[in-house]
Formats: C-alpha cells, structure tokens, sequence
C-alpha cells in the first residue's frame, strides 16, 4: 500500500489558483524537504472544492482537516504544527460566522457543501445500463412501495404536500396537475415525459437520461399509478442519441424484470413506456405543441383550454411532466413529502439543477436547494469568473428568460424571485457572462434564436420577434435612433401580452431584462455609436497609432479592401469609408500600431 | 424548399414501404417514418415524401409540411462529413460564430450547402448539450470539443485524408 | 341552459355557458374586431386557429391578454375590450401584420372587399413604424388555370388550409415551413397546377386578403366582345342570378335574373342565354343514364355500376381524378351543363344562325373558380377550339358591370334569348346542394312511371346537412338518394361505395358548401351561413315561379332532340354531350 | 432472468445487489476488487471517455490488477472531462478529472497500486440523500 502517511490537498481550482494555490503547493513541498518528510507526506493538487470565497483550501488527510485562506507563508506552520506536532492550525480553520464557532473537519464543514443532489442522486454513481445497480440504490422501491400502501389519491396527496413544482419552466405544481388529470374520466389516458430539452445551454435532462434513466421510467410508473394511466410516452430530442440508447436499454431491462409491463409486482397495475422522437424545434417544449408533435403533426402550439389534462394526446387526458420534475418523485415517496418540503424556501421546494456555462470556470451540472443565491451558485460552486474577469450578468431560462446582474447575486434563487427580477426559472440553463460580452448583442442573439424558433402561427411571435430582432440589430450597428428604445420596449410587452404560447409570451425577455438593467449600454449604441464591451463589429474603429508604426506595411498588405495606405518606412493610414472592420490589420500588426475603439 | 430531382428505384420504394409497415401505415407515426427515411436515405426528397404521404394515407403536403417545420429533416443531400457547429447560447458566448466564419472560409460554402465534390456540407445546430466543452463541432459521429478558429483547418485535415 | 354571470365593459350580462367572449360582447352590441376567425354555422365549419392576436381582450386576473374568439366566458370574468391595453396590443398587432404585407392595395385584386384592409380602416392605421427597415416575406407567384397565389399578402389567418384540409379533404395546401418563413402552399412550394388541387376555389371564398384570388378573364372577354369578327353568346349559371346583386348592395337571396340579362346585352354579348338550359338537357342525359342503369339492376344485371354519381360539378370530377381514379366508371358520362351549352351552341346553335365555330365566342358566367379550368380542358375542344372560351366569376361580372358604366339597380327586367334561354324550374335548382338530384327524380319518376307527379316538390332532398338521403317511392320501387355537398362529406359516400356498404342509386355530389350558390366564385360571404340560406332560398323561389318545372317539359330541349340529337344517349348525344375521366392520381413531383 | 413477481421479490433482489454480488459473475466478490467508474454522458465521450475507459480495461487487465471497470453517468463536472471515479477496496470513491492517458497511467501505477494520490483529484462537493 502507500508509501505516504498523510497527503497534503491543495485546491488547484481556477478560483484558488489564481490566488497562489501554486506559490502554496511549492512552499509545502519544500517544507516537508526541509523536515524530511517528502517520502511519507504528499502534495497533492486537487480540482476545486467548490469553496472558493474562502480559498485557497487544503485538506489534510487522513484526518480529514480543513484549512481555509491559506497563503503561501502558511506552509511552514501547516507542516510544523500540523504534521510535526499533531495540533491544529486554529487560525486557518473555518469560523462559523453565525454559530461563532470554529470547524475543523469536513464532517463539520458539510454545510460548504452547497449542493444537494436529488434529482442527479444516482448520476454518476451507477452504471446507467445495469438496472441492478439501480435497484441496489433503492430503485424501483417507490414504486413497490406505493403499489402495495398507497391509493392513487394518497400518492397525489403526498406529492402534492411535498410542494414540488414543474421543473420545465413555469413551475406549475407538480401533484395538482395529477390530480387535475386523474378527476378527468376517460377510458384511456397518458403519461408524457418531456425531453424535448431545447433550451440552448441546457443539459440536465440529458444527463439524467443518460446517467439514471431508470428513476424515470419509475417516476413515469408512479405517475401513472396515481393519475390512472397504462401508457407513457417519452417525447425526446432525436438528438440524444446517447440518452436514446440509454433509455431503450433501461426500458428493455426493466420489462425483462417485470417493473414494465402487465401486472406489476404482482398489483394488478399495468405499465408500459415508449420512445417519441422529436425533431429539432424548440417550440415543442410547450406541451400542447410537443402532443401535437407526437401525434406525427406540426408541433404548432394550441390554445388552452383545453388543458392536456382535459384533452392531451389523440385527445385523451394527458399529464405532462418533464425529466427533471420526475426524476424527483421516486425520491419524494421513498423519504417522504416532508423530508422533501423542508428543502428549499416557502413557496419553492426541494432542489434545481443548474447546467452552469459560459464564462465561468466550473461550467458542468450543479444541483442546489432553492433559495441558494446565484453569487453561492457563481462564486462557491462555479469557481468564479473565467480569467479573473469581471462578472457582468447572468442568463437564466434560456432565450424565455432574462439576465440579473450584479444587484442579483444575492437573491435566493426561486421561481418567485426569477420572476419578479425579470427572468425565469425555465429549465436551469445558467449562461454567465463577464465583462467582454455586450448586452445588446446578447439580447439580439436570443431574439434570433426566438426568430428562427417562432413556429408561426401567432402573428405577434412570427412578425413581432422578427421586428425586435430588426431594431436590436441596427442598434448593435449604430443605426438605430433614440425613439427606438420606446418601440422596443412597447414592441416587446405588447408581443409577451398577445402571443399564443410561452415561447412567445417569453420571447422578448431577454431585451426587456436588458434593457432594464443595462440601458445606457443601449444608450451607448446609439448615442455615442459605441459599443462599450467592444463586441459590436460595426461599431469598432481601426486606426494606426502614429508614434508605433514603422511603415512596414504587413496592415496595408493583409487588408483585403485596400483601406489602408502608405509608403514603405512612413506612417500609414486607414480609410474609414473603405474599412470593413475584419480586424485583419490588428493580427498582423507586430507593433501594436493598430488601434481599435 | 428547393430539391434535387432524383428517380427512385424499385428496392428503395419497397424499403419506404417496409418502414411505414413497421409503423403500422399510422399517419401519427409520420415524424418517426420521416426519421427511419432519413437515416436510410440521408436526407428526404420529395419523391420520398410523396411514397410515405401515399403509405400513410396522408397529403404530400402535409408531408411537406411537417418536414419543413423540424430543423433535423432535410431536403438537401449531405455531404460524406456532414459539418455541425453547435451556436447554443453556451457556444456563442464561447466564440462559435467565429469558428462557424472559419469553415465558411475554408470550404469556401454557406450553411446549408455542401462542397461541390459532395464531401463536406455545413449545417448549424442548436445546442447538443456539451456545454462544457463549448465551441463544439460534429463531423458525422464524431464531436470535437473546444473549437477555435485556428483549430479548424486541422479538423478538416483529418477528414482530407480519408 | 346554464348560464354563466360576466362583466363586460362595465355592463353585467348573463349569458349561456361555453359561449366565447367575442359571441357574449356580440350579444350586447360590442363588436370586438376579429380577422382569422370565421365561422360558417351551418355547415359546421369554423376556423379557430387564433392565431392572428387582433381580437385579444383584458381579463382582469390574467396575466395575459385573451383572444376573444377562442377564450370561452367564465362565470365572474371581468373583460375589457378597449382599455388602453386591450387597444394598443391591438393596434400593434395589426401593425405588425401590415409590416409584412404589400402596400399595394389602390391596385389589389381584393381592395375594397379586403378584411384586412378593413380593419387598417376600422383601426385608423396611418403610419406603420419602422416599416423602412423591415423585411417581408416574399414567396413565387404562382398562377393556375382558376386560381393564383400571391403569398406576399398571406397573414396566415389558415382558413384556405382549413376549407382545403377538413372540410374538402383535398390535401392541396397545408402550413409550411416555419416561423417568419410559414407560409400556406402545395407539397414543394411548387404550382397548384401540379397539386391535387380541385380547383373549388373554397380557399378564395374565405381568404381575408389577396393572397388568393381568381385568374381574371375579363380582359379577354373584352377585347372578343370589341372583336367585329365573333359573334359572341353568353351562358349564365342558375346560382348567378341569386347572388350578383350583392355585388351592388342588394340583400343577399335577391333574384336579379331580368337586370343581368339587360346588363350583359348591354355589355354587347350577342346572345344572352341561359346554362340552364344546358341543365334541362344534362338532365336529359343523366337521368337516362341513370335509368338505363337501374333497369339493368332490376333486371338482374350484376355488373351494373352503382351508385350512379352526377358529373355536373367540375371540382368533384377533379377530386376523383385525383383521390379515387379506380371509381372512374361509376360517375355519369354526362359532360357538366356549362360544357353541353359550349358544345350544343358551337354546334347547333352555330348551324342555326349560319357561323363558323371559329367565329363563335362562347363565353360563360359562373359561380365556380373550377369552371375556368373545365372549359380549358383538351377533351371540351376541337381542333384546338374550345367550347366554351371563356369562365368568368359572378364577381369578375360585377366587376365588368361597374367598369362599363352600367347602373345596374336602374335596369329593367329583361328576359333571355331563344332558344337556349329556355329552361325550367328544375334546371334552376342545379345551383344548390340537392337540386340536381332533385331535378333528375322529376323527370325520373314521371319517364319511369309514364305518370305525373303528385307532388313537384321533393322537400326531403332540401337542406344544408352536409350528407342527406332520402328514399322515393318511384311505383313500387325505392329509389335511394343519397346527397354529399363539400368533398369531406363526398369522400364519406365513396369510401362507402369501395368498401361495398353503400346502399344508394343515385348520389348528387357538388363540391361548394351549399352547393353552387356558395361556389368559389360568387360573392364572398366573409363568414356569413346567413348569405348561403338566402340565396338557396331564391334558387327554390325561381323553380316554384317557372311554368314549367321538369326539364323534360322544356320545349327548346325537346326540339333539339327532334331536330338535333335525335334521343337522349343517341351516338350523336354520345359525342357532343358525354365525355370520359383520368386518372390525376400518379402525378409525378415538379415544382 | 425470472421476472421480480412481489414486492418482496424486488427487496431480495436489492439486498442481493447491494451485496455486490453480480449475478453475472457469483463467484467474484467486487468488494474486494478495485473498482473504475468512467463517466460516459455524452460530455464524456465527446472529450474521449471511451479510450479512457478502454484503456482502463486494457492495462488494468495487461498489469495484472483485478478490477472491476464500468460505465456511469455524467459526474457533473463538464469542466473536467474525461472524470473517473476509483475506489479501493474499503476505501472512500476518488474523483479524477481530466484523465488523459497520460494521467490514466499514473493513476493505475500509482494510486491504483499504491494507494498514492495524483494530480487532478475533484473533491466532492455535494451532499446525497443518504446522509
């Protein structure tokens, strides 16, 4: 076995990194050579621990110590006091700024561990296509359990009092929809399972698709127990292939098991799960549309009412749930609706997952209570900003949503204060963009997605995010007029007041949210015809510094529109009438003699 | 929607056939034949949407309707490599349209068209859910990750010289 | 009943449950503007897509707005129908609608009879913002025989794609693409000549705008009346007279036979006769056919094809060249009445007054967009001359009545000319649903039994439920009638005759909601069944007026046997009066 | 496989599984056997998960070490992909990020063999429902 007693970890996340975790990691090691010690105590460096406002950490093990705001001069007391001695370094743990008191091990220190994972309980944990594994997590055990215990009302009781709400977007309570669709009479109904996961910069239901299909198909089962359904259907992105296969297998296995199909577990209920595909729109999302798209239509959205509970697929009563708003139910039933209540705050129970990308340094999956604040989301758990840039805003919902700033990092995250701050919950997509990124042009890249997204059929979604799509770019292009800010902002509420369904009730939040917290960059389009994150091409001017150019006449060369003139050992010039802005002067100039504004 | 003119032969009816048999001719199965087709034929020309309307017991332009309504469905041949640039939001803040602008130079296409010698065509997408790994590329199966612009003249230079 | 408790505009109503908000304003004098909505009531058609956003109303408690149209009344609703809110979401609406769609109204096939245009009035739209840098969707022009398509100025209202789809089952046209790109078009985008296209013309009966409208012949018509050389006859088809008078702010089922005759001799038609004529002899010919057909049944003849189906419809003939080319034998021969007038009149009628065909323009009034195509026909043609020249609509002749100069309310009643004016009243009841069947079991009857009808009126083949039937004792004998108007409803009875269940003789199937009289050609009706009632009510009116009312009493039609065709279905008859069908079905793909 | 007919069947069959007695292989007792997780979402194979994995099997099964390697999830941390997960034999599950096969060797030759850590270890940070 190991050579080494004891190992050093020193967080060599981004974060700590860039605050001297290596300066640390080098310190500690020629500590322990100067004691002596390199052969039996190891320095290791670890990816982040998810604590970076208090890092950069080491964790001693096997004592499991934690130290917190280490610098490099600490090595020294870590290795003497620590290793030599056995005694704690008191003034490097962490103090509980609350309880006032100091914790020492990591046990201790659970509470830094921000995330909580229901929903992704067994991603990455078990071997997706090994449904014993599943079972050996207590899978299939809610369903067992309900079949043999509970009536179906009692089990739409207890999600109903576990206060879970639709993890898809709008956050509609999860038990109350069963119930709505159970009191329908009908002789056949459904189960549907959303995983049309269009939003771009989404992926948790991929991931629980692919790393635990199984506690779908359970929750599906559930759900049809309670709502009185022999059918499920799972409405999936045809570009998942992974999550395709992943999802067959599981369905085969757990037919071959008996926890599909007809009489299961002996209770007289029937089951059985197929495969709809999607097809690549966005708009299926919307459950009318996706119904209509799994009927082999135009997934065209439709007027509600008729709710799907009332009239869903071949217009029969139909409970729409999405995967991550499923993969929480077997959970609910096997530790109770109060277990589950107690998560998250007053009107938002229970955890999110939060697919973190963009400039941040942890981009990956992140599963967190409600109510965590984004700063703990962006800072704790992401590992900061990329580059040690400055954070700038953060994008939540997908292209229905909006983007907070920096006067929203400490807002308890829920559905109700998304709302209220101009964004959504949507599906947990967290695009997080730092100061390089211009608003407008992040507005206008949501307004083309909604453009090429819109199916048409409403008039205000076809022509209206066409139109805001129209202004948004000839404001990044310094075209726009001042008056165009109001016909924006009309444009936009009149389109989320008229339009037919969410995508287009949602659609120009993105400009809205931004034009709300960042107007003076608007302003600073079209006033100053300045884009002041510098990402508008059309707004940039090329010119060349007098004093650094040589006249070696590599810009006049690289441009592709003769813009630029001179003799050879003279200053040259660039014609702004004639410049395209390609920046090819700026790559080749060695002088840094191009300059760009 | 622009197509190419093409004649079927007899066996490639008869497999269309066999797909929407295996769909029970169920007009509500429409999206799952198109995608059977698809992956037969690569792409959908009319004379294949009009064989599936006709197996359906459904109009061509319904048909036609559905397959221009989903972005997967495709009436042009792709090329031997098809091309995808994933312009999700988590992509774009990570610079794919530069990269997109790099294969446009390269190949010397547009989005939505292939290299005259039927090797390469050049689509976007939306989102593919790798995030992480973010500009990312799809040639064919394959996915490659953290794209930059300099980077594309070596993925192409893999597929030159198969 | 129940009904629910509301508020609208400050005023407290009571009104039934399951009522949408747009029908409980209407019901106390609140006319919320709709524009893709529509509704024909009796034919149970509705259009209800809401998706154009114009009607939308406040509801106090929702977040959103609410499209009346579709949002049905809830007891305790609260609904604003012009705050501020409610009128600027609505004002901007159509703005945006109108950023999309072409200014060229002065010379828009469909100004001055235009729902969209109506509403950019009813709005007091003066100024589109922004509409310089906006881009519009831009689609093929693309001409038919019948019909043209001009996209530019489709505002996806989808109520062509609803007549086409659910009430016709002709799967011509459907939603395509998507979003800013959707559009209303044939498989491919490609001509509505190469679709399955009928023709009907239902869609251009109901489009709100001028995106689809008819091809307009009456240049042509013109330029041949101005043309010395021709002597040029006119035909005017029964369900004309009940509607043209719309056209001049007439109520609708106002009979304006007598001041269409006068206005058309006064537009220089040399003769002004009537298709009716032509009809008294399709009955001639249908109704032998029809009874030679059962006579062979009754007789015990096993392969006799029945039901026998009338041919009279020109899109019905299209939509089963199209959809059932197998059943091809089972329709009559017998050539519809606009092509028997072209053939008897380039015939007979050209012998009679001593000019060449050539010479002759035959030139026919229409309620029907399909007629356009029918005369166009290569088989209704000789040596490359066509029997009929020319299909005008009901609305291209009031068109050509008001350029000419023409006070048409000012005219006296004049009557047709001889001899092909002549016809009874049972020729005149072809322009609505039941009418031809009708008019066929006159003549029946009274040749198959040798005896007179107790009683003219069949009553039980009246009405607008889209498929009837009917049984008449014919001495003994129980002829079963079945009667199909719209071609969902015809595609019913046929899919009944290939599966061996139908039980009927004889079917009457015409193509248009209400037969004729709601013809593709005629008069919009801009979503009012009331207008289709009135005029089948003037049609029966006509017949119950007439002297005579069986076609074969008509005296013309029994000289031109006698000194013409010799009896109905002679080899003569055979030749100029019956014709044969194709099969459209395996169209090959071109754009 | 026998259809789980009971609840009680379904409880057998999880007391069995968490016994870690693979009902493929009775014989072997995984507990005693190291064990190699590789996440294999479709982040993973994108970033090369399946040579890892493949790797794994390769050496592990060439440098003679008794090992159970098998396919999971997404881990969640895209940033760090290819991860894998190793566990010893009545020690606690270790993270491994970015694993290359350069780092694949050094953590088979290493902390495989010797229980020494290497570099790019991800520490778990979050809490599961078990506790």
């Amino acid at each position: 076995m190991s050579k080494y007693k004891m190992h050093l970890l020193v967080c060599g996340g981004t974060g700590c990194r860039a605050s001297a975790s290596d300066a640390i990691v080098e310190n500690l090691k020629k500590e322990l050579n100067n004691q002596g010690l390199d052969e039996s105590v190891q320095v290791i460096m670890t990816g982040c621990f998810g604590f970076c406002e208090k890092g950069p950490i080491v964790k001693v093990v096997p004592d499991n110590t934690f130290y917190t705001e280490v610098k490099p001069s600490d090595a020294k007391d870590l290795v003497e006091e620590h290793i030599i001695k056995g005694r704690k370094v008191e003034r490097l743990l962490y103090k509980d700024p609350v309880k006032k008191v100091t914790v020492s091990d990591e046990e201790g220190m659970s509470f830094y561990k921000k995330q909580l994972r229901i929903a992704l309980r067994n991603c990455g944990f078990i071997n997706p296509e090994n449904i014993e594994e599943y079972i050996a997590r207590d899978g299939y055990m809610a369903i067992g359990q309900i079949l043999s215990e509970n009536t179906p009302e009692e089990v739409i009781e207890i999600i109903k009092a576990s206060g879970l709400r639709g993890r898809g977007g709008a956050g509609f309570p999860t038990g109350l929809k069963w119930q709505l669709t159970r009191q329908t009479k009908s002789d056949q109904k459904y189960v549907v399972c959303n995983a049309d996961e269009g939003d771009p910069g989404a992926f948790m239901d991929r991931s629980i698709l692919e790393g635990d299909p199984h506690s779908v198909l359970e929750a599906m089962a559930i759900c049809g127990y309670s709502i009185g359904a022999d059918t499920g259907l799972i409405y999936i992105r045809a570009e998942y292939p992974l999550a395709i296969s992943r999802l067959l297998t599981a369905i085969g296995q757990a037919r071959e098991f008996g926890l599909l199909g007809k009489n299961i577990l002996g209770s007289g209920f029937d089951f059985d799960i197929e495969l709809k595909y999607g097809a690549g729109a966005f708009v299926c999302g919307e459950e009318t549309a996706l119904i209509h798209s799994m009927e082999g239509k135009r997934g065209e959205p439709s007027l509600k009412p008729p709710f799907p509970s009332v009239e869903g697929y071949l217009k029969k009563p139909t409970n729409v749930n999405n995967v991550e708003t499923l993969a929480n139910i077997p959970a609910i039933i096997l530790k109770g609706h109060k277990w589950f209540s107690s998560i998250g705050t007053e009107k938002s129970k229970g955890t999110k997952v939060f697919a973190l990308a963009g400039k941040i340094n942890n981009v990956g999956l992140i599963e967190v209570p409600m109510g965590t604040t984004l700063r703990e989301v962006i800072y704790e758990i992401g590992g900061g900003i990329k580059d040690g840039k400055k954070f700038k805003a953060v994008q939540t919902g997908g292209p229905s949503g909006g983007c907070l700033t920096e006067a929203h990092l400490d807002v308890p995250i829920d559905y109700e204060n998304l709302l209220a701050a101009g964004s959504m919950m949507g599906s947990g997509g967290m695009i997080i963009m730092d100061e390089d990124n211009c608003m407008v042009s992040i507005a206008k890249y949501f307004l083309d997605f909604s453009v090429e997204e819109s199916c048409g059929k409403c008039s205000p979604c076809r022509i209206g995010n066409k139109r805001l799509y129209e202004l948004l770019d000839r404001i990044t292009q310094g075209k726009a007029e001042f008056d165009d800010l109001a016909r924006l902002k009309n444009l936009s509420e009149v389109i989320k007041d008229t339009s037919l369904c969410g995508l287009g009730q949602s659609s120009p939040n993105p400009v809205l949210s931004t034009l709300q917290y960042f107007r003076e960059e608007y302003e600073a389009h079209i006033i100053d015809h300045k884009c002041p994150a510098g990402e508008c091409k059309a707004l940039m001017v090329y010119s060349i510094l007098e004093e650094h150019c040589v006249g070696c006449t590599a810009c006049a060369r690289a441009c592709p529109v003769g813009a630029i003139s001179g003799e050879r050992k003279l200053v040259h010039s660039i014609d702004q009438s004639i410049c395209i802005k390609c920046g090819a002067c700026f790559d080749k100039c060695k002088f840094d003699a191009v300059l760009v504004q | 929607m622009s197509s190419v003119k093409i004649e079927l032969r007899k066996d490639q009816v008869d497999k269309i056939r066999q797909i929407a048999k295996t769909f029970k001719n169920d007009p509500g199965e429409l999206i799952n034949v198109l995608h059977k087709c698809q992956g037969e034929f690569g792409y959908l020309p009319a004379e294949v949407q009009e064989v599936v309307a006709d197996e359906l017991k459904m109009s061509v332009a319904k048909v036609y309707g559905v397959v221009t309504f989903y972005s997967f469905f495709s009436m042009i041949p792709t090329g031997r490599y098809p091309i995808s640039i994933c312009t999700g939001t988590a992509c774009y803040v990570r610079g794919a349209e530069k990269v997109l602008a790099e294969f446009k130079k390269q190949l010397n296409i547009e989005v939505g068209t292939s290299s005259p010698d039927g090797k390469f065509s050049l689509s976007c997408l939306r989102c593919v859910g790798a995030c992480g790994l973010a500009p990312v590329v799809l040639v064919g199966d394959k996915t490659f990750g953290r794209v930059s612009p300099d980077g594309v003249k070596d993925i192409l230079k893999e597929f030159e010289e198969m | 009943m129940d009904l629910v408790k509301l508020n609208i505009d400050g005023k407290n109503i009571e009104v039934p449950k399951g009522i949408t908000i747009h029908k409980a304003a209407k019901s106390i004098g609140i006319d919320i503007p709709v524009l893709c909505y529509m509704e024909l009531k009796d034919l149970n058609i509705e259009n209800k897509p809401g998706g154009c956003r114009i009607c939308v109303v406040e509801v106090e408690g929702r977040r959103n707005l609410a499209p009346s149209c579709s949002t049905n009344v809830e007891e305790g609703m609260v609904i604003k129908t012009s705050s501020l809110r409610a009128m600027n979401a609505r004002r901007t609406v159509l703005e945006l609608i109108l950023s999309d769609h072409p200014k060229d109204c002065l010379i828009c096939a469909k100004s001055g009879n235009c729902d969209l245009q109506d509403m950019a009035i009813r709005l007091g739209v003066r100024k589109i913002p922004g509409q310089e840098f906006a881009e519009m969707s831009t689609y093929r022009l693309d001409t038919s025989p019948s019909i043209i398509r001009d996209m530019d100025k489709c505002i996806l209202c989808r109520r062509c794609e609803t007549m086409c789809n659910d009430f016709q089952t002709v799967g011509a046209l459907s939603a395509v693409n998507r979003g800013f790109q959707a559009v209303i078009a044939p498989a491919f985008e490609m001509n509505l000549e190469h679709s399955s296209c009928t023709y009907c013309g239902q869609c251009v009966a109901v489009c709100p705008t001028g995106a689809l409208t008819e091809v307009d012949h009456t240049p042509d018509v013109i330029s041949t009346l101005n043309d010395p050389t021709k002597t040029v006859i006119v035909q005017t088809a029964p369900a004309v007279r009940a509607a043209l008078g719309e056209e001049f702010g007439l109520a609708p089922g106002t009979l304006v036979t007598g001041k269409m005759v006068n206005a058309l001799r006064r537009l220089g038609f040399n003769y002004v006769f009537d298709t009716d004529f032509a009809a008294d002899l399709t009955i001639m010919e249908e109704g032998t056919e029809m009874l030679n057909r059962l006579t062979k049944f009754l007789n015990g003849d096993k392969d006799v094809k029945l039901p026998i189906l009338t041919s009279c419809c020109p899109a019905w003939v299209n939509f089963f060249e199209h959809q059932f080319p197998e059943m091809q034998d089972i329709p009559s021969t017998a050539r519809s009445p606009q092509q028997m007038f072209g053939s008897i009149a380039k015939t007979y009628f050209a012998d009679k007054i001593g000019v060449k065909r050539e010479d002759l323009v035959v030139v026919s009034i229409m309620p029907c967009l399909a007629k356009k195509y029918e005369c166009q026909r290569e088989e209704f043609s000789v040596d490359g001359n066509p029997d009929v020249d020319f299909s005008i609509s009901t609305r291209e002749l009031a068109h050509f009545i008001k350029e000419a100069n023409i006070n048409f309310m000012e005219l006296e009643n004049e009557d047709f000319d001889k001899p092909m004016g002549e016809s009874s009243g049972a020729a005149v009841i072809f322009g609505t649903t039941g009418g031809v069947i009708e008019a066929a079991t006159r003549t029946a009857y009274e040749i198959y039994t040798k005896k007179e009808l107790p009683k003219i009126d069949f009553e039980e083949l009246r009405g607008l439920d889209g498929i009837r039937e009917a049984t008449i004792d014919i001495d003994g004998f129980d002829l079963k009638i079945g009667i199909a108007h719209g071609l969902g409803n015809a595609r019913k009875l046929l899919e009944d005759i290939k599966a061996g269940k139908s039980h009927y003789h004889a079917i009457e199937i015409m193509a248009c909601p209400g037969g004729c009289i709601g013809g593709g050609g005629q008069p919009l009706h801009h979503g009012d069944s009331k207008i289709l009632k009135a005029r089948a009510k003037a049609i029966y009116k006509e017949d119950a007026n007439k002297p005579i009312r069986k076609s074969h009493e008509n005296p013309y039609i029994l000289e031109l046997y006698k000194e013409f065709l010799g009896e109905p279905m002679s080899e003569k008859a055979h030749h100029l009066l019956h014709t044969h069908y194709f099969d459209k079905s395996k169209k090959k793909f071109q754009i | 496989m026998n259809k789980i007919k009971s609840l009680d069947d379904l409880k057998k069959m999880r007391a069995q599984a968490q016994t870690g007695i693979n009902v493929r292989e009775k014989s072997i007792d995984p507990a005693s056997r190291v064990q190699v997780k590789v996440a294999m979402a479709t982040c993973g194979i994108a970033s090369g998960a399946k040579e890892i994995m493949d790797f794994f099997i390769e050496q592990l099964d060439r440098r003679s070490v008794e090992a159970v390697v098998t396919q999971t999830g997404c881990m969640g941390y895209c940033y760090a992909e290819p991860t894998i997960e190793v566990t010893l034999p009545g020690q606690e599950p270790v993270v491994f990020g970015d694993v290359d096969k350069k780092r694949a060797d050094q953590i088979i030759e290493m902390y495989i063999k010797t229980g020494e850590l290497v570099d790019g270890i991800i520490p778990v940070n979050y809490r599961t429902i078990d506790k």
